[in-house]
């Protein structure tokens, strides 16, 4: 009953996660939440009973994609553009501040 | 249900209001700096209590040594990335909020 | 939300192929889920009766790098070319803006992370062949560390020659394939090793693909070619991967 | 089995679901970055009571791997994305 609702709430967060990386304009909220996405990945993998696979989307998924995204986003966008992106949100916050 | 194992459970069971008060502090509070605040300091001291629980109930040495481990990396992962966090937020002259007069 | 009602409209209109995709994908997942079909029959039984064959004893290190070691060398050629594809990138004209001083704090946890993260990743080359883990794991947490000193801009790998940088990335798929050509020499097939010296094999080969894979990954994440000497000089003491400037 | 110790994780799960809406939201990039790091350290926990509460103490290498890569992204993300300056004012300046 419990690990039913453990996997329910699991798939359906990773569900709506999928969902928001996909439909996200902000290049660097797609990857934050891509990070996420693999730590839940890891999680799956747990409650799959594989553990190699949960042990690699854990490095893979936790720590690296998202310094390579990282990099790989500030060298897409060109170090301008992409930093005013980043900037931009927190104008916004400044403004109504 | 022995008493090492009640004491253990209790412990497990103690750190849960420090993780759920973190994610509180994390969507509540007014900006970066208190919101790292919350996150780094009442996630820690829950992992804590969770590994203290585990451990009284643990039975072999290795499996203590592993998770005093996990808890001391994620210490330092923690407070590291606050400090680094902060420190590029003050550098990026990012104001600490206050309260309205 | 700060976007306008019209504009959020608008975006959803675009997004409507796919939600419909995904709606779809979805129906026929849980189609093939549902549906009665023959009962799967796994492999399992098979691999356990030849698992003394393979020289471990765990299932999942037997079939990657005994039974199914095709699959695991041509993977290892895969992340060999990812390198290779970065490399061949002309280099970006944007430059990294001057980082701020990389501080005693990030310096002191690189120096405490680094020989924690070798010695997990020892750990599970070493449990793999009776656990979990193995060589891509392993390689991860290698990558890991190359990433935490690179992102310091640590002086080690600054030291590091770009001429050991290109054969340490060389020295797991082409290992594999100096194991796999040794097989047919002994008059096996390619690949083929069994028992008594398979487990030798098997412990050589994952510890040389671990170590190129975290090497790789660095060097992806480094992004593009080592900045050595031209050819005719001694590359072999120019520094792989300069300071960020 | 342990039920007791999966229904600590849900609670767990539940409450890092819950961090999300701190991504969405933003509005700092560090904001983002910190809910993901919030991950870090709840997956931990609920890799620990996942293998308390299923037995299976391999999990716990990967709650190992997941501490030893959690400063990562962090580091990575103050080291390479949010370097650049911006003043009070909001205005952008150039550091060179």
């Amino acid at each position: 009953m419990v690990v039913n609702a453990f996997d329910i709430c699991l798939c359906l967060t990773l569900a709506w996660l999928a969902w928001q990386v996909l439909r996200s304009h902000d290049l660097f909220k797609a990857v934050v939440l891509f990070i996420s996405f693999g730590m839940l990945m890891a999680l799956s993998w747990v409650r799959l009973q594989a553990p190699d696979l949960a042990l690699a989307e854990a490095a893979i998924g936790s720590g690296l994609t998202g310094a390579l995204f990282l990099s790989a986003l500030q060298r897409v966008t060109g170090n301008k553009r992409g930093e005013r992106r980043l900037d931009r949100n927190e104008e916004r916050h400044d403004k109504r501040a | 249900m022995t008493i090492v194992e009640l004491i253990g459970t209790g412990c497990v069971v103690l750190g849960i209001p420090f993780f759920l008060s973190g994610t509180i502090g994390l969507l509540r509070l007014p900006d970066i700096y208190t919101r790292l605040h919350a996150l780094t300091k009442a996630d820690n001291v829950g992992l804590g209590f969770i590994v203290l629980g585990l451990i009284i109930q643990s039975s072999s040495w290795l499996e203590v040594i592993k998770l005093l481990l996990i808890w001391f990396l994620v210490l330092m992962a923690s407070a590291t990335s606050c400090h680094l966090v902060a420190d590029a937020a003050l550098r990026k002259k990012i104001k600490p909020w206050t309260r309205e007069k | 939300m700060t976007k306008g009602p019209s504009k959020t409209a608008s975006a959803l209109k675009r997004q409507w192929p796919l939600a419909l995709l995904l709606v779809l994908l979805f129906t026929a997942l849980a189609w093939a889920y549902l549906a009665p079909g023959p009962a799967a029959v796994g492999l399992a039984a098979q691999v356990d009766a030849s698992l003394t064959a393979s020289g471990v004893s765990s299932r999942v290190t037997a079939v990657l790098l005994n039974f199914r070691a095709y699959d695991t060398l041509l993977e290892c050629f895969v992340i060999f070319l990812g390198v290779m594809v970065v490399w061949s990138l002309r280099p970006t004209t944007v430059t990294a803006p001057r980082q701020p001083q990389a501080g005693a704090i990030l310096s002191s946890l690189e120096r405490l992370l680094v020989p924690l993260m070798v010695l997990v990743a020892g750990y599970l080359l070493w449990a793999g062949s009776n656990q979990a883990g193995g060589a891509f794991q392993a390689g991860a947490i290698l990558g890991g560390a190359g990433v935490l000193l690179l992102l310091d801009s640590s002086p080690l790998l600054a030291r590091l020659p770009k001429g050991g940088l290109v054969w340490g990335i060389c020295l797991g798929p082409f290992y594999f394939l100096v194991v796999a050509v040794a097989a047919m020499l002994r008059g096996r097939h390619f690949l083929e090793y069994r028992a008594p010296e398979a487990t030798l094999a098997i412990v050589t080969l994952e510890a040389t693909a671990a170590f190129s894979i975290g090497l790789c990954l660095a060097t992806l994440f480094a992004g593009r070619q080592p900045q050595g000497k031209s050819r005719g000089e001694n590359s072999a003491h120019s520094p792989a991967w300069e300071e960020d400037s | 089995m342990n039920t007791f110790y999966v229904s600590l994780a849900l609670i767990l799960l539940l409450s890092v679901a819950a961090g999300l809406l701190r991504i969405l939201r933003g509005p700092t990039a560090a904001d983002r970055m910190m809910a993901a790091q919030l991950f870090g350290t709840c997956g931990v926990a609920i890799l620990l009571l996942l293998a308390r509460g299923f037995d299976a103490l391999i999990v716990e290498d990967v709650a190992l791997v997941f501490a030893l890569l959690a400063a990562l992204s962090t580091v990575a993300f103050v080291r390479r994305a949010w370097t650049g300056k911006i003043t009070p004012k909001g205005r952008r300046h150039d550091h060179r």
